[in-house]
């Protein structure tokens, strides 16, 4: 309350809550949860995290070379895909925007098909059957109006009294957009299971948050709706995966929608088409780079759980040989049929534009291009 | 059988596949207690209960984004936008999302929903709830977009929208909802969602209209007849995908037509359609396809509605145009 | 802060105050501003709302008997169009939605052209020259898409250095709409001269503002954006034409955008084409009029600065009277040129529609309707 | 006179007119310091400030109702909207606010604003970057709709829509930002915002098309003059409003038309065409009007987008067809 007026009452008062376990140096700030005193479950974590810091490096480099469309990497936000990962169930949905491959993976994505997307191949968004990624909605690279689909996603789930819980992610830019703002509060409306993750990543393209918005957090914005909102450390892998899984039993146990901002950092250019040389200063970066979600699980697991440097090593190794064995898988898929541009837009094809199927049947396919 | 007026046809398709289809909702503004600022959906909420007919916030684009997430669950959402000029706002939901999550996940996920809205003016409503939007959504491509003329076409087109496994948009002529009855059998039969209607035969002059605009056809064609012109009306019912065979066939056999839409002139429907008879049909043709339309103006407020809406005079004196160009023989 | 857990820091705190000088019955709640101390002001603002009040019985009574089209009510909302009438300057820009008649009468606006409007004749929305009317926004049917326009008019006086404010005005369901998102945040961005001004009326047509929003109160959406937000009762003129006073203030002299939720209630249907009985109870509404900005107003009038009832008298004499001239030249106002529907397209009609334009012309005007 | 690509032009229109105009100002998502993810706006935030040069939050909903505001105020904004999918948001703005504000206040507010955009496929970017949006506007009332299709017209013609009194909305053919360059002069002078340009006079067949899809339709006409065929090449510009007087004055000179679009085919702009042919041209016509279009299916991602636009075989094999109707005398 600013003012002092006698007029004035107060009639409603809220607070952000910011949860770190590790420090940007793997120091322990606060007794850990139970899953992250298990030494097994954090090199598992720790495992996940180099794979796909390997796998993004694999991808910039096809790229480089002329073998991938633009690719946006996920370099230093290993551990918010990853806490995704492993908090939701199999039955649940995850409404992705782009950049959260851990999560992808850990669902049940091959990560070829990751590459396929950005290679302009429709088939990558094709999630594997027996997955829990076949119920996953595609990357949604328009902003944020993937989002409100979770609002859609758990009615349906409410409607149905399944106990399953959708998260739908999205980057601190997509705070900015309406369809945002018309999900979280709607889902509070109806008290849908559903976790809002923000992964402010302090920069869309070139946009710093500071100039996103004008509110001191982005987890704040729940209050607009009413919901319960929390900030995390998002490079503290422990952090999110407790604040996600709260929020998901939350969600579950019909205890209604959260809003979770995971503050992280873009290491990378925004895309390879990106070049962010041209908006932010290496020094920032280099500071960023301390902060990485990678190095302090390291330490962590260094000072505490035995992690040796030939086990280092050889999860390095496993990491690149994996990379280079998506890579390949990736380079040697077929090209699809240009029929294939019809054939998934209806469940059949009204016999009006058949004869343009036909025809670009007859044309035969043309310059494929990576 | 009932006589009903085109609105209760609609309440009625809506009634007859919620009672049939466990998986079939309606959501939209005041559509639950209010039963609708038309009234569709009166009676729904207390025959099917509040988990079923979803009362949401005001945001268009929520409701059409919702529909999309129930959907892609299996769910079959009938969405209510209330009036045409608030459809905008679900635009980008419907081409970036609606139309493609079927094409984008290669048949992994789908959204067999249908948004309904009023469409066109005519009732001297308030700002913003006159336009006509059949073009803003059939360009797209991955959907079906849907006008119904009279009740019986209404019931049996929504029963059809509801039950295709992909996004429609039906849009209801505002002007017809009350204008007149039509006994109605709630048979569950659905119509054909790509195939026109031939409303009544001739052998002078093809009318091509749809929605509202088929009321003033018909009258039109009246006249004509009592003038010895016979026209073959056709109601086009479909817009996405558009049957052309029907109107071709036609057109073969008079070797006339004239298109009648509310809709402004500039890239609307009839402009398809006649671009469609100079390319297939240009040899058929007598004289040039002439476009009856609205204006290429704002949509006046109410006092100036009918300055703008085509009238049957309007119909009439284009289709004189063609028989002064062609005669009759 | 729900978690106790010392992994949890509190790293943002906000309150909303609610601000009331009048109660229901006219009790003097907390020592009043200067403004509600001199007892002319008050009998002005006294007089505005019941001139307004009987204008939009009289609006009623036309569209009842058919000399009007559909046409909604501001009863029981008058104090929050009289506030932001008193508190914006001449040169400040007010983009309302609509039912904020009292603004409207006070910038200018002949009551005659609500009328024209609601009748179904753009000149309605022909503010006069040489009050500051002219430059505000014609009313938004579409809910909530005005909004962001004060964005824009907002950052153009930002531009030009000039110390004008902007209010915007909606109601409680258009805060659902993403546009009032985008707009509440953005100007917040780039600390802009706004006001956001919500009309919390306690109903959207048929949806009662508890199933619009999980939100406690409509204010704290303001914490979306970073902006200053607080509540007011709307009812109480005293209240809320000091809090908008002070927004205005805080906005002129470059302390940036508030949002404020004026907490009122709708006791007409949504408008005359709505019939509210359907979804809303008669003691809720029995129960509202006791809240009446008018009668409470009245109350302290009679009770502090010795209003009789032949004062009262005069004055509803005065209102009726005033409401029948408006009437009347609303009826004797000749219809618009058909060509008028071409006039105002574009700056100049391109060739292109000139026929068009003939066309309407030579058919001459068709079926006007009130 | 300096030799620029397309989008140089549009940076160097962008820059003189700023300089010459205290009122222009640019605004949109990553146009400051990163000068715009195509680079139209390199430059402009050192040479005018971040005052003028303003990056907005992520919202396309809001970036056209800023632009909607500003312009109300005398402000001459060009918005920018960084890739065609993400114009769907701006649509409610733009036909119900910033296409109406002069109408609805019988000319006491106006907008006179711009909204550039990439329009079209052809380079590979990701999903939702390549759409053709064309009709979405056109169709629009109270509008202008302007595609340039080579440096020096994007030059002249943005000047022209930067100055224009009302809404243009300014599509930018994508693929041809950096494909040729081409002299300009920066000479502050504006082109026609009503007319069609002649690419090329011809007198067998007229080939009408616009943006992007110009370059293929003049590597066209190239190949037909090789064949002893001489083709008329229409740029038409500016959609909207359309100068049909250029084309049919063409068609009536020529005898034959195919018009050329990368828009899907039904209810895209070469239907608008063809349906005034089929009206004002029908007499003149030796063959049917053909169109040579994108498909009615999503635009494709990269890998197969060139399965979707048309390319110079596909216009040669309409303009074939209507030569086997209609042979060269
Ligand atoms: C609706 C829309 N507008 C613009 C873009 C272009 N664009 C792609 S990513 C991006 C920034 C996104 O920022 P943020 O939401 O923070 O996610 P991040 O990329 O940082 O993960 C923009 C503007 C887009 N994809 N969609
Ligand atoms: C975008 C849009 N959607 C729907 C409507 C139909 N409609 C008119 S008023 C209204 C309710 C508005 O509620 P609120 O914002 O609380 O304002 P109030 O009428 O209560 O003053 C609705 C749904 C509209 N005018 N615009
Ligand atoms: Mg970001
Ligand atoms: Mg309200």
């Amino acid at each position: 309350m600013t003012s002092e007026n006698p007029a004035t009452t107060q009639v409603a008062a809220f607070a952000i809550g910011y949860t770190q376990y590790l420090d940007a140096e793997g120091h322990v700030r606060a007794p850990l949860p139970a899953f992250a005193r298990d030494a097994a479950a954090l090199r598992e974590m720790y495992r996940t995290m180099t794979m796909v810091r390997a796998f993004d490096r694999k991808a910039v480099a096809l790229q480089r070379t002329g073998q991938l469309g633009t690719y946006a990497a996920c370099l230093g936000q290993e551990a918010v895909g990853t806490a995704i990962g492993l908090t939701l169930r199999h039955d649940d949905v995850y409404i992705p925007a782009y950049r959260e491959y851990a999560a992808n993976m850990l669902r049940g994505v091959p990560l070829q098909n990751v590459l396929l997307y950005w290679g302009g191949d429709e088939r990558g968004m094709q999630f594997p059957e027996g997955t829990p990624s076949h119920n996953d909605f595609p990357f949604s690279v328009p902003i944020a109006t993937h989002i409100p689909h979770a609002v859609g996603v758990a009615y349906a789930f409410k409607l149905r009294k399944q106990d399953r819980v959708v998260l739908a992610s999205c980057g601190d830019g997509a705070t900015s957009k309406g369809d945002f703002y018309e999900a979280i509060s709607s889902a509070k409306v109806w008290n849908l299971p559903v976790v809002f993750l923000v992964s402010n990543n302090q920069w869309a393209i070139s946009l710093p948050s500071s100039r996103q918005t004008g509110a001191q957090t982005f987890a704040q914005k729940a209050f607009a709706g009413g919901l319960h909102g929390e900030q995390c450390d998002g490079n503290d892998v422990i952090a999110t995966r407790e604040v996600l899984a709260r929020a998901i039993e939350r969600a579950r146990s019909g205890g209604g929608p959260s809003l979770i901002e995971a503050v992280t950092y873009r290491l990378h250019d925004h895309t390879t088409a990106d070049d962010a040389r041209r908006y932010r200063s290496e020094d920032e970066v280099k500071a960023a780079w301390e902060r990485c979600p990678i190095k302090r699980l390291k330490a962590h697991l260094v000072a505490q759980h035995g992690w040796s440097e030939a086990d280092e090593v050889a999860l390095n190794d496993e990491a690149t040989a994996n990379a280079e064995k998506i890579a390949q898988a990736f380079l040697a898929m077929p090209p699809d049929q240009p029929s294939a541009i019809f054939d998934s837009l209806y469940a059949k094809l009204p016999r009006q534009y058949e004869w343009q199927r036909d025809e670009v049947v007859a044309a035969g396919p043309k310059g494929g291009h990576h | 059988m009932a006589n009903l007026a085109l609105i209760e046809a609609i309440n009625l398709a809506l009634a007859s596949e919620m009672a049939r289809d466990p998986d079939v909702v309606v959501l939209g503004e005041d559509i639950g207690r209010n039963g609708g600022v038309f009234r569709a959906t009166v009676g729904l909420l207390d025959k099917f209960g509040a988990d079923r007919v979803i009362d949401t916030p005001l945001a268009e684009t929520l409701v059409a984004a919702m529909a999309i997430g129930l959907s892609t669950q299996g769910i079959k959402p009938v969405a209510e936008i209330q009036f045409s000029g608030f459809l905008y706002p679900c635009v980008d939901q419907v081409v970036n999302h609606a139309t493609r999550y079927r094409n984008r996940t290669r048949g992994r996920l789908s959204c067999p929903l249908v948004i309904r809205a009023p469409n066109g003016g005519g009732i001297h409503a308030p700002e913003h709830h006159s336009e006509s939007l059949e073009t803003t959504f059939a360009q797209m491509p991955g959907i079906r977009v849907v006008c119904p003329s009279n009740p019986a076409r209404a019931y049996g087109l929504l029963l059809a929208a509801i039950r295709d496994p992909d996004p429609v948009v039906f849009l209801e002529p505002t002007r017809c909802y009350r204008l007149f009855k039509q006994p109605v059998e709630d048979n569950g039969e659905a119509l054909p969602l790509d195939t026109c209607f031939i409303d009544r035969e001739g052998s002078d002059i093809t009318l091509v209209s749809w929605g509202a605009m088929m009321h003033d056809t018909r009258l039109a064609a009246d006249k004509l007849a009592e003038e010895g012109i016979s026209a073959e009306v056709i109601d086009v019912a479909t817009l996405k995908p558009l049957d052309m065979d029907t109107i071709l066939a036609s057109v073969a056999k008079t070797g006339r037509c004239v298109i009648v839409q509310e809709a402004p002139r500039a890239y609307g429907p009839a402009s398809e359609i006649a671009a469609n008879l100079a390319e297939h049909g240009l040899l058929s043709l007598f004289a040039p396809v002439l476009r009856v339309s609205g204006y290429d103006t704002v949509m006046p407020l109410a006092k100036q509605e009918l300055n703008y809406i085509p009238d049957v005079s309007r119909i009439l004196r284009e289709v004189r145009k063609v028989f002064e160009i062609a005669p009759k023989a």
